[in-house]
């Protein structure tokens, strides 16, 4: 039960208390340039989830399958990850595009936005180096732990730009003051979602 | 300097780029598909780091948005001035600049059958996010005139049916009349070749039976100005009659063709001259007509034209 | 050309790959040592202060006495368990290096405990709190001096926090409260002296 | 030369603090509660977009089109260790405020984005001459935005240790100012104001 509990506050840590998005502010540039359409954002959301887990699991053997047992998992994760990274969502970018083109209409089209989303490599880093969530291991998530983890972020931030999107579509018909209208509003709003985000810090005293 | 350290540092990072380059490589040749060249070119302009800042999902789908001409050769934020320039002079060779402007696909306006009766903001934006849209037609125009408003060549007005009506004479093809349209990208509100004279009326892509149900002057497929047009410029797609204006003569055939009233006179081609002809039809009470300009417009057709005062408006 | 697309593409990736690689292990071992340094003088520097009586602190290095501690530490990383050693040779106590939660990251500290298992001093080695918010649990001069004297967790858990910074504060409460049950868990001075 | 100057102007043009928020937006909002931290992240991004900026122009004749990406990856993701190790080394304090924003230099929009826009297609001379003004330009909005915060939030600007400006300890700031949403609310602020101006100094041209 107590690693069941652990992962369950993992994932919620991830998701909610440290939101990738509101509370870490990371990979801010896809959120607001993809958050004016709903349907866009759902696309988005999908792809970052199955991207991340994707990703974050490749990086992971990488690092603890080659880099750490040649002793240069110090310095080469940051070439290693992000070439990783590049390379898997190329390659699945050209595989759905060819075998699945409902998928790859669904979702497909966002993968190559996701290679430069900070999210995928701030993920796939914090999973290996110690930081935000490494207060109760060490250093370095398990493979589980990590898919949790990975999970956790990639729902969260799917959440958080869901939420997000819904709010501009109200704002856009809202009377805002001219100059404020658009991009400056979008701003504001997002400072009191992400207020809002902050109140979650201390669920569960997380 | 440690060499065995530097040498397993290489060991890893070949690896690694040697795996992912054979992953590119085989995908590269077994998943190839194949591209219009001109996105392709346009693609090799942008910066490639698909960050989204532009508002498209990839860099793919902005050189798409950007061949079709629905995004500007100065969509990229990142690429700044060179990759616009580089993107333009693609675009200059590579397809000829068409003047546009702005045309109406809806003549629904009193016609449509409302879904409700919006009580709250005069906006369209509003009224699009409430229930799906005000009217039963799914990409009719709403007539609370978001675009006369956007609009900053004051070129456009609401007519009597609660239709914008495009002054031609005004309007420099800006598009912003499209993007604060919304259902502009349904395509209500279009940009259009300036040289073409006829428009159809109807941007539904629903099926005829609910067309019918929601607006008496849908297009109903009927496939008549398909047969009527001496040059294969109008043709049904999707259940829906769309003019190729290159292949446009003016003759006018399909605006007499039409039994819905639903393909209007329009343009500033040279063959009509005069500023608005919208609503050419002429079926709408109080709708004034420029009998003259339709008189010159249809003097220069070869093919026998309708004036205006005969046309199928009546039938 | 279709044979050998994997040479065409492969060679400069390669290339690239080979000469990067390259030179960020000699960047590496060019930087090793006063990364090593830094991070072992900013342990000294905080050790010492936290327990100024100590001269040096050895660094206590069985795997057995860590895992004890860290289980005992629950969610807060045991980083380092020191013996502090006085002029003479005599153990004085022990320093303890602790990583808690705070609100902008870890924050990582250094507890120092006397002989008879009281806190002499904590000091914070790194933190990223909010300048001016969190920060207070090191601007504030009253704030840490508050765990000087406490001789066990339950103990630690009523000191106050600070307004305005309460998740840090509470951080480092955690961090005090975890190295004082470690240093339990261990077997208190006895444990740490024994070699 | 002078083509060098127009390029590096460019960097630091009226137009460019917009596009820097936009685009770089992530590392600009959460780095800035820090004079020192955002001084540091901007020297790390110069640093990182110059040198990128050199290589990749130098090799760019040797590069296929179709692995460019990942070989322009490599070399910006090499410069950001060098960067990551440096500081680790040498500014130990900044290191651990920086923290994860470091690695993600590597896909900072505006460093990929200046490499393939840029780079790609131009010499090493002028390539350095963009690296240096767009990553000035950068640095002059995170750095201008750290000092508004932390010197209005917090009351005082400290710069490695050393307390620059003090209101003094009576100064009571707005507390928002140093969490992530105030910057938020200042950037949205930021963009209207530019707004605002830009409007007015198009119609006073436009009545001139």
């Amino acid at each position: 039960m107590h690693v069941v509990t652990q992962l369950a506050l993992l994932l919620i840590g991830a998701a909610l208390v440290n939101n990738i998005l509101l509370t870490r502010f990371i990979a801010l540039c896809s959120f607001f340039g993809i958050s004016d359409n709903m349907h866009t954002a759902i696309g988005m959301s999908l792809a970052v989830i199955f991207v991340m887990m994707l990703a974050s699991t490749a990086t992971w053997i990488a690092y603890y399958g080659m880099l750490v047992p040649l002793g240069v998992g110090e310095f080469l994760y940051i070439p290693a990850f992000i070439l990783v990274i590049a390379a898997l969502v190329q390659f699945v970018e050209m595989y759905l595009r060819k075998y699945s083109p409902a998928l790859y209409r669904a979702m497909g089209i966002y993968l190559p936005l996701i290679t430069t989303n900070c999210a995928v490599l701030a993920a796939a880093t914090e999973a290996v180096k110690p930081g935000f969530f490494k207060m109760n291991m060490a250093y370095g998530f398990t493979l589980g732990e990590n898919l949790i983890y990975t999970l956790g972020v990639a729902v969260g931030y799917g959440f958080a730009l869901l939420c997000f999107t819904a709010l501009r579509e109200r704002l856009d018909i809202a009377p805002v003051p001219n100059v404020l209208k658009g991009t400056p509003m979008a701003f504001i709003a997002a400072a009191l979602l992400s207020i809002g985000y902050i109140g979650l810090g201390s669920l569960f005293g997380l | 300097m440690d060499l065995t350290l530097i040498l397993k540092a290489v060991a890893a990072l070949s690896v690694l780029g040697v795996i992912s380059v054979a992953l590119l490589a085989t995908a590269a040749q077994k998943f190839a598909i194949e591209v219009d060249p001109n996105i392709e070119a346009i693609l090799d302009a942008l910066p490639g780091a698909n960050c989204g800042a532009c508002g498209n999902p990839s860099c793919f789908a902005a050189a798409e948005a950007i061949a079709a001409g629905r995004a500007p050769a100065t969509t990229c934020v990142a690429g700044g001035k060179s990759t616009a320039e580089a993107i333009a002079a693609l675009l200059g060779e590579s397809c000829e600049f068409i003047p546009v402007v702005s045309v109406r696909h809806c003549g629904g306006g009193t016609n449509a059958r409302h879904a409700y009766e919006h009580g709250g903001l005069r906006s369209c934006a509003a009224v699009a996010k409430l229930a799906g849209g005000s009217i039963a037609c799914s990409a009719g125009c709403f007539g609370l005139g978001d675009c006369v408003t956007a609009c900053p060549f004051d070129a456009m007005s609401l007519d009597e049916r609660g239709l914008p009506v495009i002054d031609l004479e005004k309007c420099t093809g800006c598009g912003i009349c499209v993007k604060e349209c919304p259902r502009g990208s349904g395509g209500l509100l279009a940009l259009v070749d300036d040289q073409a004279a006829v428009a159809v009326r109807c941007a539904s892509r629903e099926s005829v039976k609910d067309r019918r149900g929601a607006c008496s002057m849908c297009c109903i497929a009927c496939r008549k100005c398909e047969k009527a047009c001496p040059t294969g410029a109008m043709r049904m797609v999707d259940g829906l009659a769309v003019l190729d204006p290159k292949l446009c003569i003016s003759c006018f055939a399909c605006v007499e063709a039409c039994p819905q009233d639903c393909i209007d006179v329009t343009g500033r081609a040279a063959s009509a001259p005069a500023g608005t002809l919208d609503g050419l039809a002429g079926s709408y009470a109080g709708f004034s007509v420029d009998e003259s300009a339709v008189a010159a417009a249809t003097a220069q057709c070869a093919v026998e034209a309708p004036s205006a005062g005969t046309g199928e408006a009546d039938a | 050309m279709r044979d050998n697309i994997y040479v065409r593409l492969g060679l400069p990736v390669l290339l690239v790959c080979i000469v990067s690689a390259a030179g960020l292990a000699m960047t590496y071992s060019f930087t090793k040592g006063p990364i090593e340094a830094q991070a072992r003088e900013a342990e000294q520097k905080s050790l010492t202060a936290c327990l100024p009586e100590a001269k040096t602190f050895e660094k206590i290095a069985d795997a057995s006495m860590l895992a004890k501690a860290s289980t005992a530490a629950g969610d807060v990383t045991v980083d380092g368990l020191f013996r502090a050693v006085d002029g003479t040779g005599a153990t004085v106590g022990a320093g303890l290096l602790v990583g808690s939660r705070g609100y902008g990251g870890p924050i990582r500290m250094a507890v120092g405990v006397d002989r008879n298992g009281k806190v002499v001093g904590v000091t914070i080695v790194s933190m990223n709190e909010t300048p001016g918010l969190g920060s207070k649990i090191v601007d504030d001069k009253t704030f840490l001096p508050r765990f000087k004297g406490l001789a066990s967790a339950d103990e630690a858990r009523k000191v106050d926090t600070i307004t305005g910074a309460t998740k840090s504060s509470r951080g480092v409460r955690k961090g005090v409260e975890a190295a004082l049950a470690a240093f339990t868990a261990i077997g208190g001075v006895e444990g740490v002296s024994a070699k | 030369m002078k083509q060098f100057v127009a390029v590096l102007k460019n960097g630091l043009s009226l137009e460019n603090p917009l596009t820097v928020l936009m685009i770089g937006l992530c590392s600009t909002l959460a780095v800035s509660a820090k004079f020192e931290g955002s001084l540091f992240m901007g020297i790390a991004v110069i640093f990182v977009l110059v040198m990128s900026n050199v290589l990749i122009s130098a090799v760019r004749k040797f590069t296929p089109d179709e692995v460019r990406i990942p070989i322009f990856i490599v070399i910006i993701a090499a410069f950001v260790t060098i960067v990551d190790l440096v500081l680790k080394g040498y500014f130990p304090s900044v290191y651990s405020f920086l923290g994860v924003w470091i690695p993600l230099i590597v896909v900072n929009c505006i460093v990929l984005g200046r490499a393939e826009a840029f780079a790609y297609h131009n010499g090493v001379m002028l390539s350095i001459a963009d690296g240096i003004g767009m990553g000035l330009g950068y640095t002059l909005i995170i750095a201008g935005l750290g000092a508004f915060r932390e010197l209005f939030g917090s009351g005082s600007l400290v710069f490695l240790g050393n307390t620059l400006v003090s209101f003094g300890p009576a100064y009571r700031g707005p507390n928002i100012l140093l969490l992530f949403p105030g910057a938020f609310l200042l950037f949205g602020f930021i963009v209207a104001g530019s707004r605002a101006l830009n409007r007015r100094l198009t119609a006073r041209k436009e009545a001139m």
